[in-house]
């Protein structure tokens, strides 16, 4: 009685320690603070080293995105097969604002246009591309460009009830139209070759190692906050309306719950996370083109979720990072059959664990337990 | 969970000590095995694999033996640059074959020159770029659009086409084209039609009976095709089921080689151009001992050869006898060993290599045939020197690329008398 | 007397067989001479190798044609080449006789470029005039009309005369008017200029237009001209309505083709099969292993494949079913990621099998060329494509309702508790649909290897747009998917004219976000469970 | 002065789905504080009358008026705020999470993202809690994850959930169906229980049961009211009697 007195006056602050309630989520955020601490250093001291880190950084952005893929398809039940298009988004942004640091250290030394305007003969910067000097105005629309976005699609979509696959389909084609956009050269994004070639962000060599082990800093920074954020919410009443929404959308309705606003606002936020792990993207592997916008790309954002286990926050970012490892290693140890391994992968970790590597863990825990 | 980050971490630091110990040259390659360009890179990656087979037959280089090491960046543009890191401080190769699309190009330039390695680029390209790490073995827009231009123009042609794929290559050679046309051959523009496809573009009913509307009024009129790969096949098929002839409305194409034309039945395009600087159907000794080579290292009879590569051999050939030259696989020593380096070419001539990193080469058109191969029905007389900004767009006329001293810099501004761009010393 | 006329006859035949010598030594000669890179010698050596009126003379042209013609390097021998796999065999051009298999580096092909190409075909098209089939008599009268002048003229009245083939008389008469129009006295050409008006034909509309912008020609002509020019172009402006309702349907069908297996899996099984693009690729590459196998008989190979496709991909799909989806009923959205990681695997399968170049897949006679109906030109793959197209889908429609499986079919899907309850074997019908759906997309391949690159990404461009269509036309509705792809299919090519290729597809796909909207279900959705959630 | 006594008024509300008529012109008050039930054969359009009394179908023509309040007005959640409840045939709970979470959600405070976020239970909400998931007997389940719950069980907390809400208006539908002789005991003690308070329209096809509760009742047949009156008078009703042998 009393033990449940307590275990209900859930405040904010005590959410948040709450979520160390978790072993696993605890043991992720403790190795990210450690490695903020450890990496950078141990990247600006070992001389050979130049890629690690940012290789790293790329994985935890990648983790960040199945995060936020996580939140509105293991809770809410809204699968996007679109994702892909807000993490680009974002990450056009930041590209944008790092052409304009470019100024004129471009190949034609022309400090009004970027490169490709130049060679495309544009007279003047597009209305499109103000503003994006300065980096404030830039992170601003890294969050504002894809949330409004989502905000829009969403509203339409679940204002007139549009769901399951039929939702996940028309993602989809949002995803595929922005990747025919951005694939036109006249649409004023560099087309195919996309935003590259870029020298600064803030001033500092964005190749140094410096910018890097700051990079990297950034990505675990806003991963652990990204978790925490999702976590508050999942571990507040909400979780449980999502599971709702999610499982008996007309009960939650006739419990006089307005699912659609629910709906919206989780996936506005959902879309935004991705963004900012675009916006991270982009500097640490120095380009971004439509190849993002590809709609095999964002299903593989859902794979790694499967993979890592749908509904468990910490299950997306094992799953993203284990994907990513994988492909990074057998990209060089057996480039001919990589990928058939991988799809193997696939195919038997959702036959046989429905709930991705968790269950893995669980597996493991009960043959210990027999022992 | 825990444990294995971990060890997942300590792995990939680890992983840089690995390959400290060099007793071979590493020869990086950089090409998709899989994805969307796997279908044209596939095939450089044997090449390169063929070639250095065949130098270690040869006794090695440096008394060394090379050793190639093979990555899938798989069609995708981040992934080029991670591995292009990877081959350059991981597996620590001492030069590097690779990349397709202009797009993994400027996807790993940032990484060559940050890491100065050391990279040969083997496919024809939109030009403007030249970097001090890269050499660019294939053909600019000057070795390959314009003189197929004029000779369509010879040929009586009044009215052009210039139909591509909508990216930076097709963009920028018809931009040059355009210009071209319209200040060279005096080309009113109601007398150019220019139109862009998306990758991978299969349904060309609607553009090609318009190219043939356009064709049909009254004056000779050609298409100059810079389709890109895969959208080819229909585009061709289509010219062929209405009925377009080549003696009707000739199609030059920059991107469609022997390996392309492999994939369907050349009959009904017989005339149709291309423009290289190689065929396989070049009569010389070398080609047919090349060719000879790579059917029998290949293991099939069936399998062509095409221009880039030639562009890899050429490249290949050049680095080990600048290697040689130098005495030593050190980025700054090879580069400087390059200049004006040259080896023949699989056409009978020699290829140089000249201080703006790209060769001299001779032109070829040749014209499609029943067999699916190229008849040539014209070559420049000598080689044409490959020219890294072109001289008909306002803003790169301007630029000139030169790595050796004075001027040492990749995009030297004539006007300003000084370099931009991120690839000067 | 005997003698004598002994005498008479050995005479005659040696001055007939000296006559024939000499035409042969001097075309012996020409051939010879065009052993030059100089393309302008060649010509000037072709119009005299054309002089010469013998069947051997019109062999010659012939081979330079086709590229068949070759003088050998060491004797200057002038050789027929047939060209089998890399292998030059060689015949003796006199006399055919086969001489073995010769090496490429001591041949000399006797090169051709487009302008030697156009005066053959002139020249070989007016001696065709004469002989050849009625077909090759047409396209040799097109050939006429672009550079007809008073000697061919001729020709055509001596034909108009003789020829009792309609088509072949009315098209005669078409080149007799162009000629007359160009070459005529004032009244002919009048009458001429009446007579061409209306006609779409691109050389007509060319010299009616030369004849209105001809400054020295008199008035009344060229008002004439004018009235005819207008009518031609007139009609042209129609032709071409007719023609992109045309473009748009035959997209319509290949998009109808690609998405009607999915519509079924996904419709009936409930399975989001992302390696249906694969299963489509799968069937290309059948086409093409049919044609290695019966490589003499490209019809007969092509009819074959058809089935052929059909049973072998439905029977991966059987295995895809057995292995991997049955394990996943009632978690359509696993099956997406499981079908996922298939279609990666099978991708690169292919490409390790077949390599991953595209691989060549034949065209039959009657699937190339154009079909001429009045003046429209329509390609005949393309109606081909249209016309399969409608008979699978009646098939499919047939079967769906009348036959016990798809009536059982149709059961599972609007309520499989019941279903089941009346002793259907859901699970068997949900194995079999799910490979008539798979056998489906090994069909449309085959007709894909028709138009489009037969290589590891065939799958992947059309996977995309069958979902959409799917959607839209509504899930489980096959009606639905018929007008959701000719819909889309037409409404992009209506499009393509004013906004091009990519914006055209780009408005489409909006279109179906919007459309969706008002119609959550898709144009036909379907009443009781449908694959959904 | 007559809305004041009824809490629901129907007045002659038509539906119908492609053709068939699933409610007639129907017209029906119920006063507050009331437990009624309504029983008829099947497609007599009982299941339609909470549906458009819930908003989850359109009238056709006619009105609804809940506390003088045209439902037509309102969408389904805002329905749902004025203070109808509804339970539906086979229970709706959230089978994932935990029985008492279950409660949670259902408890009648704002509704909206950010409260739902911020917002912690107050102590009279948590001893409505308890004292409702005693009601419902469930008080040592209330941990357990719902799906692990018996069919009855089930269906009580369900119940549960709507008197979470404090609706003054709860449709029940078929509560007993499939249920053990001992848990329809329970449950008709249940609602008569939570009657005291509240308005409640029970749908059941179990004579007994309806007999049990002891009620008015209301007989559908063909989407119109056949008759309406206590269990004894219904029994002798001709039409009723007909309509049920099918004649």
């Amino acid at each position: 009685m009393n033990k449940q007195l307590t275990e209900n006056k859930k405040s904010l602050i005590t959410n948040i320690f709450l979520l160390l309630g978790d072993t696993t989520g605890k043991y992720l955020i403790t190795i990210l603070i450690i490695s903020i601490f450890l990496l950078p250093i141990l990247h600006i001291y070992i001389p050979e080293d130049s890629y690690t880190i940012s290789l790293l950084g790329k994985y935890l952005c990648f983790a960040l995105l199945a995060l936020s893929l996580d939140l509105i398809w293991g809770y809410a039940g809204i699968l996007s097969l679109g994702h892909g298009a807000f993490f680009g988004l974002g990450g056009y942004m930041m590209g944008m604002h790092l052409m304009r640091e470019i100024g004129d250290r471009g190949v034609y030394g022309n400090p009004e246009l970027p490169d490709f305007m130049v060679f495309l003969n544009w007279e003047k910067l597009p209305w499109f591309w103000y503003g994006f000097d300065s980096f404030l105005f830039a992170s601003l629309m890294v969050i504002l460009v894809p949330g409004l976005l989502a905000f829009i699609f969403s509203a339409l979509a679940f204002g007139s009830r549009v769901t399951g696959v039929y939702f996940s389909i028309i993602t989809q084609a949002l995803v595929f139209t922005l990747m025919l956009a951005f694939f036109q050269n006249n649409f004023g994004f560099g087309g195919n070759n996309g935003l590259t070639d870029f020298k600064d962000i803030l001033g500092k060599d964005i190749s140094s190692k410096e910018t890097r082990g700051a990079l990297y800093i950034c990505s675990a920074f806003m991963l652990i906050l990204g978790y925490l954020i999702c976590r508050i919410i999942i571990s507040s009443k909400i979780g449980n309306i999502l599971v709702g929404i999610r499982d008996r959308e007309t009960r939650m309705r006739f419990l006089g719950y307005n699912t659609t606003v629910f709906k919206i606002i989780i996936f506005t936020i959902s879309a935004v996370l991705a963004g900012i792990a675009g916006a991270l993207y982009v500097p640490q592997v120095g380009i971004i083109n439509p190849g993002e916008f590809s709609p095999i790309k964002s299903i593989e954002i859902v794979v790694w979720v499967a993979l890592g286990g749908r509904g468990f926050l910490y299950g997306a970012i094992i799953g993203a990072i284990v994907v990513n490892v994988l492909k990074s290693y057998l990209t060089i140890i057996s480039p001919e059959i990589w990928i058939i391994f991988l799809g193997l992968i696939f195919i038997l970790v959702t036959i046989y664990l429905p709930n991705g590597l968790t269950d893995l863990r669980r597996l493991i825990k009960r043959y210990y337990g027999r022992k | 969970m825990y444990k294995f980050l971990k060890i997942f971490l300590f792995s990939i630091f680890f992983l840089n000590f690995f390959n400290l110990k060099a007793d071979t040259i590493k020869v990086g390659v950089l090409h998709s095995l899989s994805g969307t360009m796997a279908i044209s890179e596939t095939t450089l990656k044997d090449t390169v694999l063929m070639l250095v087979e065949k130098q270690n037959k040869a006794g090695g280089l440096l008394g060394k033996k090379l050793e190639a090491v093979v990555v899938d960046p798989a069609s995708d543009w981040p992934l080029f640059a991670e591995k292009a890191k990877e081959l350059l401080t991981v597996q620590k190769v001492d030069v590097v074959f690779g990349c397709w699309t202009s797009v993994s190009r400027k996807s790993v330039l940032p990484v060559f020159e940050e890491l100065n390695g050391l990279l040969f680029y083997p496919v024809q390209y939109e030009g403007e770029e030249s970097s001090k790490n890269v050499f660019y073995t294939g053909a600019a827009p000057n070795q390959q659009a314009i003189p197929a231009v004029d000779y369509l123009a010879a040929q009586g042609v009044k009215k052009w086409v210039l139909a591509g794929t909508d990216y930076v290559y097709p963009r920028t050679t018809n931009k040059i084209l355009e210009s071209y046309l319209k200040e060279v051959l005096g080309v009113s523009s109601d007398d150019i039609m220019i139109n862009y496809t998306p990758f991978g573009h299969s349904d060309w009913q609607t553009i090609v009976s318009d190219i043939k509307e356009f064709g049909m009024a009254g004056k000779k009129t050609a298409v100059v095709s810079t389709i890109n790969g895969d959208a080819n096949v229909p585009f061709y098929k289509e010219l062929g089921n209405q009925g377009i002839k080549a003696e009707d409305i000739p199609v030059v194409a920059f991107s469609v080689g022997e390996e392309e034309l492999s994939g369907f039945d050349t009959s009904p395009l017989v005339g149709h151009l291309a423009a290289w600087n190689y065929f396989m159907s070049a009569e010389s000794e070398v080609n047919d001992a090349f060719i000879e080579d790579w059917i029998k290292f290949i293991k099939d009879d069936k399998r062509v050869t095409n221009d880039p590569m030639e562009a890899h051999v050429i490249g290949f050939d050049m680095w080990v006898k600048a290697v040689e030259k130098a005495g030593s696989t050190d980025v700054d020593a090879v580069r400087q060993a390059m200049y004006g380096i040259s080896v023949p070419n699989l056409t009978g001539g020699t290829a140089v290599m000249n201080t703006n990193h790209h060769l001299t080469k001779p032109v070829l058109i040749g014209e499609i045939q029943a067999d699916g191969q190229f008849d040539i029905v014209w070559s420049t007389s000598g080689g044409v020197i490959g020219d890294a900004w072109t001289d008909f767009l306002p803003d790169s006329a301007r630029i000139v690329a030169d790595w050796t001293s004075p001027i040492k810099c990749g995009n030297y501004n004539i006007d300003t008398g000084k370099c931009s761009g991120q690839n000067y010393e | 007397m005997k003698i004598i006329i002994k005498f008479f006859y050995v005479i005659l035949v040696f001055t007939n067989l000296n006559y024939l010598l000499a035409n042969n030594n001097n075309l012996r000669n020409h051939i010879l001479e065009l052993d030059t890179k100089d393309f302008k010698k060649k010509i000037v050596s072709i119009e005299k190798i054309s002089e010469i009126k013998t069947d051997l003379s019109l062999l010659t042209l012939k081979s330079i044609l086709n590229g068949k013609l070759f003088i050998r390097k060491s004797d200057k021998k002038i050789l027929l080449v047939e060209i089998i796999d890399r292998k030059y065999n060689i015949y003796d051009f006199f006399n055919e006789k086969e001489l073995g298999i010769e090496k490429k580096r001591k041949l000399k092909k006797i090169k051709i470029n487009n302008k030697i190409r156009s005066i053959l075909n002139n020249k070989i098209a007016l001696l065709q005039l004469s002989s050849g089939t009625t077909r090759q008599k047409i396209e040799a009268i097109f050939d006429v009309i672009k550079e007809g002048n008073q000697e061919t003229l001729i020709i055509i009245n001596e034909l108009l005369l003789k020829e009792k083939d309609k088509e072949l008389l009315l098209n005669l008469n078409l080149a007799k008017n162009s000629i007359i129009a160009k070459f005529g006295t004032e009244i002919e050409k009048i009458e001429a200029i009446k007579n061409l008006s209306g006609i779409t034909n691109n050389n007509i509309v060319n010299i009616l237009r030369s004849i209105v912008n001809d400054k020295i020609i008199s008035e009344n002509i060229k008002l004439e001209a004018t009235k005819s020019l207008e009518a031609s172009l007139r009609n042209i402006k129609l032709n071409n309505i007719i023609k992109t309702t045309f473009f748009g349907l035959s997209l319509g069908s290949v998009l109808l083709l690609a998405a009607i297996g999915l519509a079924i899996t996904f419709g009936v099984v409930g399975v989001i099969n992302m390696a249906h693009g694969e299963l489509i690729m799968i069937g290309a590459y059948c086409a093409y292993v049919v044609q290695q196998i019966i490589p003499t008989n490209i019809s007969a190979s092509i009819i074959v494949s058809i089935p052929v496709a059909f049973i072998f991909t439905g029977f991966v799909g059987i295995l895809i079913e057995r292995l991997i989806v049955k394990n996943l009923y009632g978690r359509p959205l696993e099956t997406l990621l499981a079908t996922f990681g298939l279609s990666l695997i099978l991708q690169q399968t292919v490409r390790s099998i077949f390599s991953p170049l595209n691989k060549t897949v034949y065209s039959p006679e009657w699937m190339s060329g154009i079909t001429r109906i009045g003046g429209l030109e329509l390609t005949n793959n393309r109606i081909v494509i249209i016309i399969f197209t409608l008979i699978v889908f009646f098939i499919v429609v047939y079967i769906l309702k009348k036959t016990i499986f798809g009536l059982q079919m149709r059961a599972v899907t609007q309520n499989r508790k019941m279903a089941s309850s009346m002793g259907i074997n859901t699970k068997k019908i949900d194995m079999f649909t799910f490979a008539f759906g798979s056998g489906l997309a090994g069909v449309a391949g085959v007709a894909l290897s028709q138009i489009t690159n037969v290589g590891p990404n065939l799958g992947q461009n059309y996977i995309i747009d069958s979902f959409m269509v799917v959607v839209f036309g509504g899930v489980g509705n096959l009606f639905g998917t018929f007008i959701g792809a000719f819909g889309l299919g037409l409404g992009n090519k209506l499009l393509e004219p004013y906004v091009g290729a990519i914006v055209s597809k780009i408005f489409i796909l909006l279109f179906i976000i919007i459309f969706i909207q008002f119609r959550p279900k898709g144009l036909f959705s379907l009443k009781g469970r449908i694959a959904n959630e | 002065m007559v809305e004041n006594k009824n809490i629901l008024e129907v007045k002659n509300v038509t539906v119908s789905f492609d053709g068939f008529k699933a409610l007639n012109s129907l017209s029906l008050e119920i006063k507050k504080s009331q437990m009624i039930a309504i029983i008829g054969p099947n497609g007599a359009g009982k299941t339609t009358l909470q549906d458009v009394i819930t908003g989850k179908t359109k009238i056709d023509n006619g009105k609804i008026y809940f506390k003088n309040n045209d439902l037509s007005q309102f969408s389904e959640h805002a329905i749902v705020e004025l203070g109808i409840g509804r339970k539906f045939q086979r229970p709706t709970i959230i089978e994932n999470i935990s029985v008492w979470d279950n409660l949670c959600i259902a408890l009648n405070t704002k509704k909206t993202f950010l409260s739902c976020l911020l917002t912690k239970l107050k102590q009279k909400d948590l001893n409505k809690l308890l004292e409702i998931i005693n009601t419902i007997n469930l008080e040592e389940k209330k941990n357990l994850i719902a799906k692990n719950l018996s069919h009855g069980e089930k269906q009580w907390l369900e119940i549960g959930m709507l008197l979470m809400q404090e609706s003054d208006l709860l449709l029940i539908d078929e509560p007993v169906a499939g249920m053990t002789e001992t848990e329809t005991k329970k449950t008709s003690d249940l609602l008569l229980n939570i009657a005291k308070d509240r308005t409640i329209i029970v749908v059941e096809h179990d004579m007994n049961f309806i007999e049990s509760l002891n009620v008015e009742i209301i007989v559908l047949h063909e989407g119109r009211v056949l008759t309406r009156g206590n269990m004894n008078s219904i029994k002798r009703n001709k039409q009723v009697i007909d309509v049920y042998l099918g004649r």
